[in-house]
């Protein structure tokens, strides 16, 4: 047992291998079999990208101890961007029936602005949701790690930056469709939305992007940037003294978190229907850094787990309880963070050891 | 006469007006190994702060290298170029990655490329496992090396430290009181190794236990600093007779103690 | 329109100071009639008569007309009477009816008095042209007022009317008027008027006289002058509109001024209010609640209970229980005191749930700020819906007491009294903090304790009840805030949501553990935004020179609102590249703080 | 055990495909609100406005004898969520009709799963206009049955002067550039239209008025604005500022001096419910223009408005506010909708939506409590507007009243 890598456990790479294969495989097989519904596959197509926001979250905090309290805006961003292409793809089915997006023409524009002219193009927009959230984290975590900002101010700085972006983008100005942001999407890649093979398509792109990254968060655990990255949350300023610079680890990650959020929003966008800036607002981070700490966070399994269990029990809660679904939200959060600290991944350990009256390894 | 390895000239350094160094000037050569000692608040650690670049002088000279035409302005780096230049430090607490293991410590502290993507990419090959198993006997951490360090003694935590520190193979070992928490038998058994890294190395140790100091101070020289600026150099012996370091440090009694 | 009116009403006004009045029918016996005439033509016409023959005495008699609280009542012989209820209400809630006409108690046919019930009565009608008209005779009859500054008022009125006939009133009233402020208007109104005159070298002079009194109102009318002025060619006249006009403007930039100054520090108190309580849970105990701003809420929902006490009390829909909660039926300077009371009440609602929320959950978080940061954001979840299912989902209706809802105008600044009293209260609040965590035993342990927690434990100090208490100030305050911020914004269950960053800003800003830095970045901060509002527009046509983004910046530095809270958010972004810890960092010296 | 837990949450997400059992007799129909979130605070009224309506048909019989069942869900002023709610209602409920949304951005999110599925939404909350889905049937006011009448009201009032405020987001922005070619229109030069202008690089004005972020507290330099403006005695202000937002304006605007007399504020956003939360004794004589009002002095209104308070006391919806109710346009326009559907649907012989949906467009009308509505062929309605002062009761004074007027979702440069 010589390996220097940090140990993964294996029962959480079956446990990995295993969803993957459901989520992968299997769903998709029941939905073309006509064993679930359209509308089920689309909403665990929104869960895995909620998955992918909080895999971000993850790898942020639970692994580099960096609280972000603004991934949501790189969700958003990635959303936003993937969005501009959907817009261009209407054409002239909008209610105005113009070959430009309804608010532009409402807002007096004849002609399209010059930024929106290159995102027909499906590749231009795929690479600018990259590109972007990528260039505003790089900013951003630039600016924030070099000054060297950590700890509970750079979880509020992040907040204060989500919060401004969401104020910006209610703006109509800004030329993104102000607080309505983008919706009545109709084609994607020249297939209709509205295909149940388009929704399995988008699934499944989920599903597969979900895989991917986590298997990166999986791969980048082994390596000695993972050790590196966890000797940084858990103390920083040793690592300094062994020679690594931190900024470029923490921008690194920081970078790859945002386009791992990024590309989760863009495949949400078409699979909910609409983005718009409420997306960005605070709060919409915190929730995902709660779907972290619920499922269990510092794991891979956890974030997953944590994204799809809290959305399911809203949409369930919603309709079966809308009056009291947020107490009970709410409540198990409390619940969670006092006794279950190491979210619901460490649950079994937990019982296991209830049971068997030994403590937990 | 050899250029210094290090040159401190007229160092100062402030605290919210609390003066922690003044008018510092310290010279350390190639191979030297030199003993700090001096009363509570002499400023000993804020004199390695200013070396390692976690603080900034308010003025002076910070200069690494022995050759003047290419040595090193410390005052313009940050930790961890000044890290990567070859200049290592073993805190007075001991600091070491609680939640990795001894193996893994030793393994981010390894000489070589510390950039991001080596650390993405660079494999561990049989000569690195092989120069943590020389390490790991060394400190005597062998059949611990899966423990999570944060489990280990205070002393075993200043030895992996130790290890840690050569792990780096730094040209200067800056140590801040290897002998805290360790037993009579582990604090002589650090003074050998520190006399064995002596010539090879160049070391600054601050001590305050003076049997410790004693042992490893045979060959080198002594530094006393006193109210943030040196107040007398010598060997040890010289040291301990002169009447002002008995009267500002000595006479406290510590020496009496032990 | 109104002037044909006026006419016949004129002379006689000039003559209606009291003593000499003489009249064919008393102007409250028509305005009783006009009030129970059904055609809305003839009760403006019955008012219209009345127009400059008023006294003081018609006012609350109008007042209430205008407040539906002119009632009919119908007579024995199909007649109405203009009524008002007065006096304290019997067990039926009947009151004590008085005619209108004459202020004499109404009787019926026995003679004895009448006692009528408001909710049965119809109230007499009203328009916005009756209302008008019944502003005019209000005008008018306070030229004769007693208070110089309702003096001043209806003269200012007069003069931006620019009804040329009403000059003739103005001078004879300038003849006797002793009273600075009044006289001050007086030249306004009678300048205003004479810009009406044909003769160029009269309005030369009047817009001289404008000039030297320079006042905002002016402002649209001289703009209009210096127009017509120009489309007629009159060289003199447009040069003296012309001056008038820059005199305005320049006082016009002087009230700009003073008013952001003042504005700025109205809004820096409200965030060092809203963000004190943050400074001691956050600041000194390291504790992230982000049910602050619910803390902030329980204060505003005590004040509204605390209201509702007071008054009438009210049925509280408490989980679909229909709580009653009973009132002490105050009335009148009692009921308006509930403010006072309600501060106390606030401060030790909010402590306790304070107390409850650091003993029931963050306790065991200390060691963990980053999940007390998760676990208090469920909490604010839960009392958010708890709120909604308490005092339903609605905002309530929290009303300002009398002493909290005027202003003074200092050269046309506004300074809002529920401005002044909660710059006024911030000072008082931090000034008390102050003299808590220096001067008390309690101050001394707090500050023991959070340096140091294991140290103080192990001095003897008892930790476990020093955090409690702490935590109970610092919700307790929040509490304050919460009372203060009821009588400024909105009472709802997301009522926290607005504060809760802005807090966490004004305190990161200042450094964390310091309550000069909190003081100083909340004044900032507020004063900060007030500038940006203000002059952000004026510097928007300077923007257009940006390469690309140039016309977007213009049209974004327009909302100033919007863009001002972007640049100030931005502004603490690159601030803390500068400074990371906040104006005063705590100094530490271990490895890994 | 982890797999147990996926399992566990996997089994609560796909058990929302199976839906409850069907009966013969019912209708299901969707009710499709925020009854949490920030929404909560206008949209839970219209869920109860909407079951009290269907507790009044069924006792009447029901829908071509069938009993409407409602399915209530919660948006829970998450727009996403509300997409994924009316799909639900739609594909899994196969609910014959929907009526919900508040906010113009949680209807465009619904939208295109209506048209998808050729669902049929009924929206009874005033909006901006410039859509006509035919999925959609639009109970609510459009711009000209709201903004362009009480302009007219002030301009027979002989205001002279318009301050144009509002929040920062689509309605507001649209409302206002339509008023400002209708004042513009109507002789209003643009030096006395307030709020500051916003111009594309040729110059054109692009929005108009003065815009607030949402939630914004600080009205202070806003109202000293105002102050200035209306100084010259002939101003008035048009605030389409949203929830929240009013009350610190008004708190603001009281306490500056100004008053109903010296600067009236027509609010567009502000109807009986919200009026519950506004410091009412500064508000009297502040103006609303609705197409509905409780203090409707017809017999038609004083039944509903009995009826509503009678079933109020009985009900046991659970979370319902019993106390201090009044009702309002939206709520009105929620009530009309239902009955609107019913007739459409016994013209119709059928709920298929297409049929309902023809139905419709043939003209049908109702006499609600706000007096007659007629349908219309671009899926609005033909309503009364009423404009009215607030007292200090917090109800409304109608002052100004404008009968059938047209609803026109197409304005924006309709008045050149």
């Amino acid at each position: 047992m010589n390996t220097p890598a940090r140990q993964v456990p294996r029962l959480e790479t079956i446990l990995l291998l295993a969803l993957g294969v459901a989520l992968v495989v299997v769903l998709p097989l029941l939905h073309a079999a006509g064993l679930l519904s359209s509308f089920t596959l689309g909403v665990w197509g929104k869960y895995l990208c909620y998955a992918m926001l909080a895999l971000s979250v993850d790898l942020l905090w639970g692994h580099t101890g960096l609280l972000s309290l603004g991934q949501a805006l790189f969700f958003t961003l990635g959303g936003y961007l993937h969005g501009m292409y959907l817009m261009r793809m209407i054409g002239e089915l909008g209610q105005y029936r113009k070959p430009i997006p309804d608010f532009l023409v409402f807002l007096g524009w004849e002609r399209l602005p010059a930024f929106w002219e290159p995102f027909a193009s499906f590749p231009f927009a795929v690479a600018m949701v990259f590109l972007i959230p990528g260039l505003v984290a790089f900013g951003f975590g630039y600016l924030a790690f070099r000054s060297r900002v950590k700890g509970v101010y750079f979880s509020i700085l992040t907040q204060a930056l989500t919060y401004a972006a969401s104020i910006m983008f209610f703006r109509n100005n800004l030329l993104l469709g102000g607080n309505n942001g983008f919706t009545d999407f109709k084609f994607i890649l020249g297939h209709r939305l509205d295909d149940p093979t388009t929704t399995r398509a988008l699934y499944l792109a989920s599903a597969v992007a979900l895989f991917l990254a986590v298997a990166f968060c999986r791969w980048l655990r082994g390596t000695k940037f993972g050790l590196v990255q966890h000797a940084i949350r858990d103390g920083e300023n040793r690592v300094l003294f062994s020679g690594y610079a931190a900024v470029h680890f923490k921008l690194f990650v920081f970078v790859v978190a945002a386009l791992i959020a990024a590309v989760g929003g863009a495949l949400y966008t078409p699979q909910v229907g609409i983005i718009n800036p409420g997306e960005m607002q605070p709060e919409k981070s915190l929730e995902a850094v709660v779907w972290v700490a619920l499922g269990g966070r510092g794991t891979l399994l956890g974030p997953v787990l944590g994204a799809v269990s809290v959305n399911a029990l809203k949409s369930w809660a919603t309709r079966a309880y809308p009056d009291l679904w947020l107490i009970l939200l709410g409540g198990i959060f409390v619940l969670a963070v006092l006794f279950l600290p190491g979210g619901l991944v460490s649950l079994p350990a937990r019982l296991r050891a209830l049971f068997s009256r030994r403590p937990p390894s | 006469m050899p250029h210094p390895l290090l040159t401190v000239e007229d160092v100062a350094k402030a605290y919210d007006g609390f003066q922690a160094i003044s008018n510092l000037n310290f010279y350390l050569f190639a191979g030297e190994l030199r003993t700090v000692i001096g009363p509570n608040g002499a400023g000993k650690s804020t004199f390695f702060d200013l070396l390692t670049g976690r603080a900034k002088p308010d003025r002076g000279r910070l200069e690494f290298g022995t050759d003047p035409a290419a040595s090193h302005d410390l005052t313009r780096l940050s930790e961890h170029e000044i890290s990567r230049l070859g200049i290592g430090r073993k805190f007075q607490t001991p600091s070491v990655y609680a939640d990795h293991s001894v193996w893994e410590n030793l393994l981010l502290s390894l000489r070589g490329p510390r950039g991001v993507f080596a650390a993405l990419f660079q494999r561990t090959g049989p000569a690195d496992r092989a120069r943590i198993d020389d390490l790991l006997e060394m400190v005597r951490l062998g059949d611990k090396r899966h423990w999570r360090a944060g489990l280990l003694s205070h002393g075993e935590k200043q030895w992996l430290e130790l290890g840690m520190l050569l792990a780096q193979e730094p040209k200067v070992l800056l140590i801040d009181e290897p002998a805290a928490g360790m037993t009579d038998e582990e604090t002589h058994r650090t003074g050998e190794l520190l006399l064995s890294l002596a010539g090879r190395h160049s070391l600054i140790v601050i001590e305050h236990d003076m049997t410790f100091v004693k042992q490893i101070a045979q060959q080198g020289q002594v530094t006393v600093l006193h109210q943030g600026s040196v107040l007398c150099e010598g060997r040890f012996e010289e040291v301990q007779s002169d009447p002002k370091v008995r009267e500002v440090y000595l006479g406290r009694g510590k020496h009496d103690r032990r | 329109m109104k002037a044909f009116l006026l006419l016949p009403c004129l002379l006689a006004l000039l003559f209606a100071t009291p003593g000499r009045a003489a009249a064919t029918e008393n102007p409250r016996a028509l305005i009783a009639r006009a009030a129970t005439e059904a055609q809305p033509a003839q009760a403006r016409q019955l008012l219209a008569a009345a127009v400059g023959r008023a006294d003081e005495s018609v006012a609350p008699l109008l007042d209430a007309w205008r407040r539906d609280a002119l009632f009919l009542h119908a007579q024995a012989d199909g007649g109405r009477v203009a009524v008002l209820l007065t006096g304290e209400k019997d067990e039926r809630g009947a009151q004590s009816a008085l005619r209108a006409a004459d202020g004499q108690p109404l009787q019926d046919e026995a003679g004895r008095p009448v006692r009528l019930v408001a909710a049965d009565l119809p109230a007499a009608e009203h328009d916005a042209s009756l209302r008008r008209t019944m502003k005019a005779i209000l005008d008018l009859a306070e030229l004769a007022a007693v208070d110089p500054t309702r003096r001043a008022r209806s003269v200012r009125n007069l003069g931006l009317a620019q009804d040329a006939e009403k000059l003739p009133v103005l001078l004879a009233r300038e003849s006797v008027e002793s009273a600075p402020e009044v006289r001050r208007a007086l030249r306004e109104a009678i300048a205003l008027l004479r810009l009406k005159d044909p003769r160029e070298e009269i309005r030369v002079a009047a817009l001289q006289e404008l000039q030297a009194v320079s006042s905002l109102a002016t402002s649209d009318l001289l703009a209009r002058v210096v127009q017509e002025e120009a489309a007629a060619g009159n060289r003199l006249a447009l040069e003296a509109a012309r001056r008038a006009q820059q005199a305005v403007e320049w006082h016009r930039t002087k009230v700009d001024f003073a008013g952001t100054l003042f504005r700025g520090l109205s809004l820096g108190s409200i965030l060092l209010v809203a963000a004190l309580g943050l400074a001691i849970t956050f600041g000194l105990m390291r504790v992230i609640n982000m049910a602050h701003g619910e803390l902030i809420a329980v204060g505003a929902y005590t004040t509204y209970l605390t209201q509702a006490v007071f008054g009438t009390g009210m049925t509280l829909p408490c989980f679909g229980l229909s709580v009653p909660i009973p009132g002490l039926q105050f009335s009148g300077a009692a009921r308006e005191a509930y403010f006072i009371a309600a501060l106390p009440a606030s401060f030790l609602a909010a402590a306790t749930v304070g107390l409850l929320l650091e003993r029931g959950i963050i306790r065991f978080l200390y060691r963990r700020p980053l999940e007390s940061l998760l676990a208090t954001w469920g909490v604010s979840l839960v009392l958010q819906q708890a709120f909604r299912l308490i005092f339903g989902a609605n905002n309530v209706q929290v009303s300002s007491p009398s002493y909290l809802s005027g202003n003074w105008l200092v050269g046309d600044v506004i300074l809002g009294w529920n401005r002044v009293f909660v710059i006024g209260f911030a000072l008082l609040i931090v000034l008390g903090m102050g003299l808590v965590l220096t001067r008390t035993s309690l101050g001394l342990l707090i500050r023991a304790s959070m340096q140091n927690r294991t140290m103080a434990a192990c001095l003897g100090v008892r930790t476990e009840r020093v955090n409690a208490l702490t935590f109970a100030l610092g919700s307790g305050l929040a509490g304050l805030a919460g009372a203060f911020l009821s009588q400024i914004g909105n009472v709802g269950p997301s009522l926290g949501q607005g504060y809760i960053i802005d807090s966490f800003m004004v305190v990161v800003v200042g450094g964390v553990g310091s309550l000069g830095g909190t003081i100083l970045s909340a004044f900032g901060i507020g004063g900060i935004d007030q500038v940006l509002q203000q002059y952000l527009p004026l510097v928007a046509p300077g923007l257009a020179w940006v390469p690309g983004i140039g016309g977007f910046l213009q049209n974004l530095a327009q909302d100033a609102a919007v863009f001002g809270k972007i640049l100030v958010l931005a502004g603490i972004i690159l601030f803390l590249q500068w400074r990371p810890a906040g104006l005063f960092a705590p100094r530490s010296r271990s490895l890994d703080e | 055990m982890k797999l147990k837990f996926l399992l566990a949450s996997g089994a609560i997400a796909l058990g929302l495909s199976s839906s409850g059992l069907r009966s013969a007799e019912t209708v299901k129909v969707g009710v499709l609100h925020s009854l949490s979130g920030t929404m909560a605070i206008s949209e839970t009224s219209l869920r109860d406005i909407l079951l009290f309506t269907f507790d009044e048909i069924n006792a009447r019989g029901g829908v071509l004898g069938r009993k409407i069942e409602p399915v209530v869900v919660d948006g829970a002023s998450n727009w996403p969520l509300f997409a994924e709610k009316a799909k639900q209602l739609l594909e899994q409920d196969k609910v014959a009709v929907t009526f919900g949304c508040w906010t113009s951005v949680s209807r465009k999110s619904v939208l295109p799963v209506y048209e998808r599925n050729n669902g049929l939404l009924f929206y009874p909350v005033q909006y901006e206009g410039e859509e006509e889905s035919q999925n959609v049937a639009y109970t609510a006011e459009a711009v000209n049955q709201q903004a362009t009448p009480a302009v007219d009201y002030y301009l027979k009032e002989g205001k002279k002067k318009f301050y144009l405020l509002g929040s920062d987001y689509v309605y507001p922005q649209t409302t206002n550039l339509v008023l400002l070619e209708y004042l513009l229109s109507k002789g209003v030069p643009l030096a006395n239209i307030g709020g500051g202008f916003r111009r594309d690089g040729a110059g054109k004005i692009i929005s108009a008025g003065k815009y607030t972020p949402f939630g914004h507290t600080d009205y202070q330099q806003i109202v000293a604005e105002i102050k200035q403006f209306a100084a010259s005695g002939d101003a008035c202000v048009i605030s389409t500022l949203n929830g929240d937002t009013n009350v610190p304006f008004f708190k603001e605007y009281a306490a500056s001096g100004l008053t109903a007399e010296t600067c009236p504020v027509v609010s567009f956003s502000i109807s009986e419910d919200e009026f519950r939360g506004l410091p009412a004794d500064k508000l009297v004589g502040q103006l609303g223009c609705w197409t509905y009002f409780q203090s409707l002095n017809t017999p038609a209104n004083k039944k509903f408005v009995a009826d509503f308070q009678a079933w109020l006391k009985k009900s046991s919806v659970p979370g319902l506010v019993k106390e201090g109710r009044v009702t309002c346009s939206p709520m009105v326009l929620s009530y009309v909708g239902v009955y609107l559907w019913k007739a459409a649907v016994e013209k119709a012989g059928s709920f298929e939506v297409d049929k309902v949906r023809a139905a419709w467009k043939s003209g049908l009308t109702f006499d609600g409590p706000g007096g007659k509505v007629t349908t219309q062929k671009n899926m609005h309605l033909t309503k009364n507007v009423y404009i009215g002062e607030t007292r200090a009761d917090g109800q409304f004074k109608i002052v100004s009243s404008f009968d059938h007027v047209y609803g026109e979702p197409w304005l924006k440069g309709k008045f050149k």
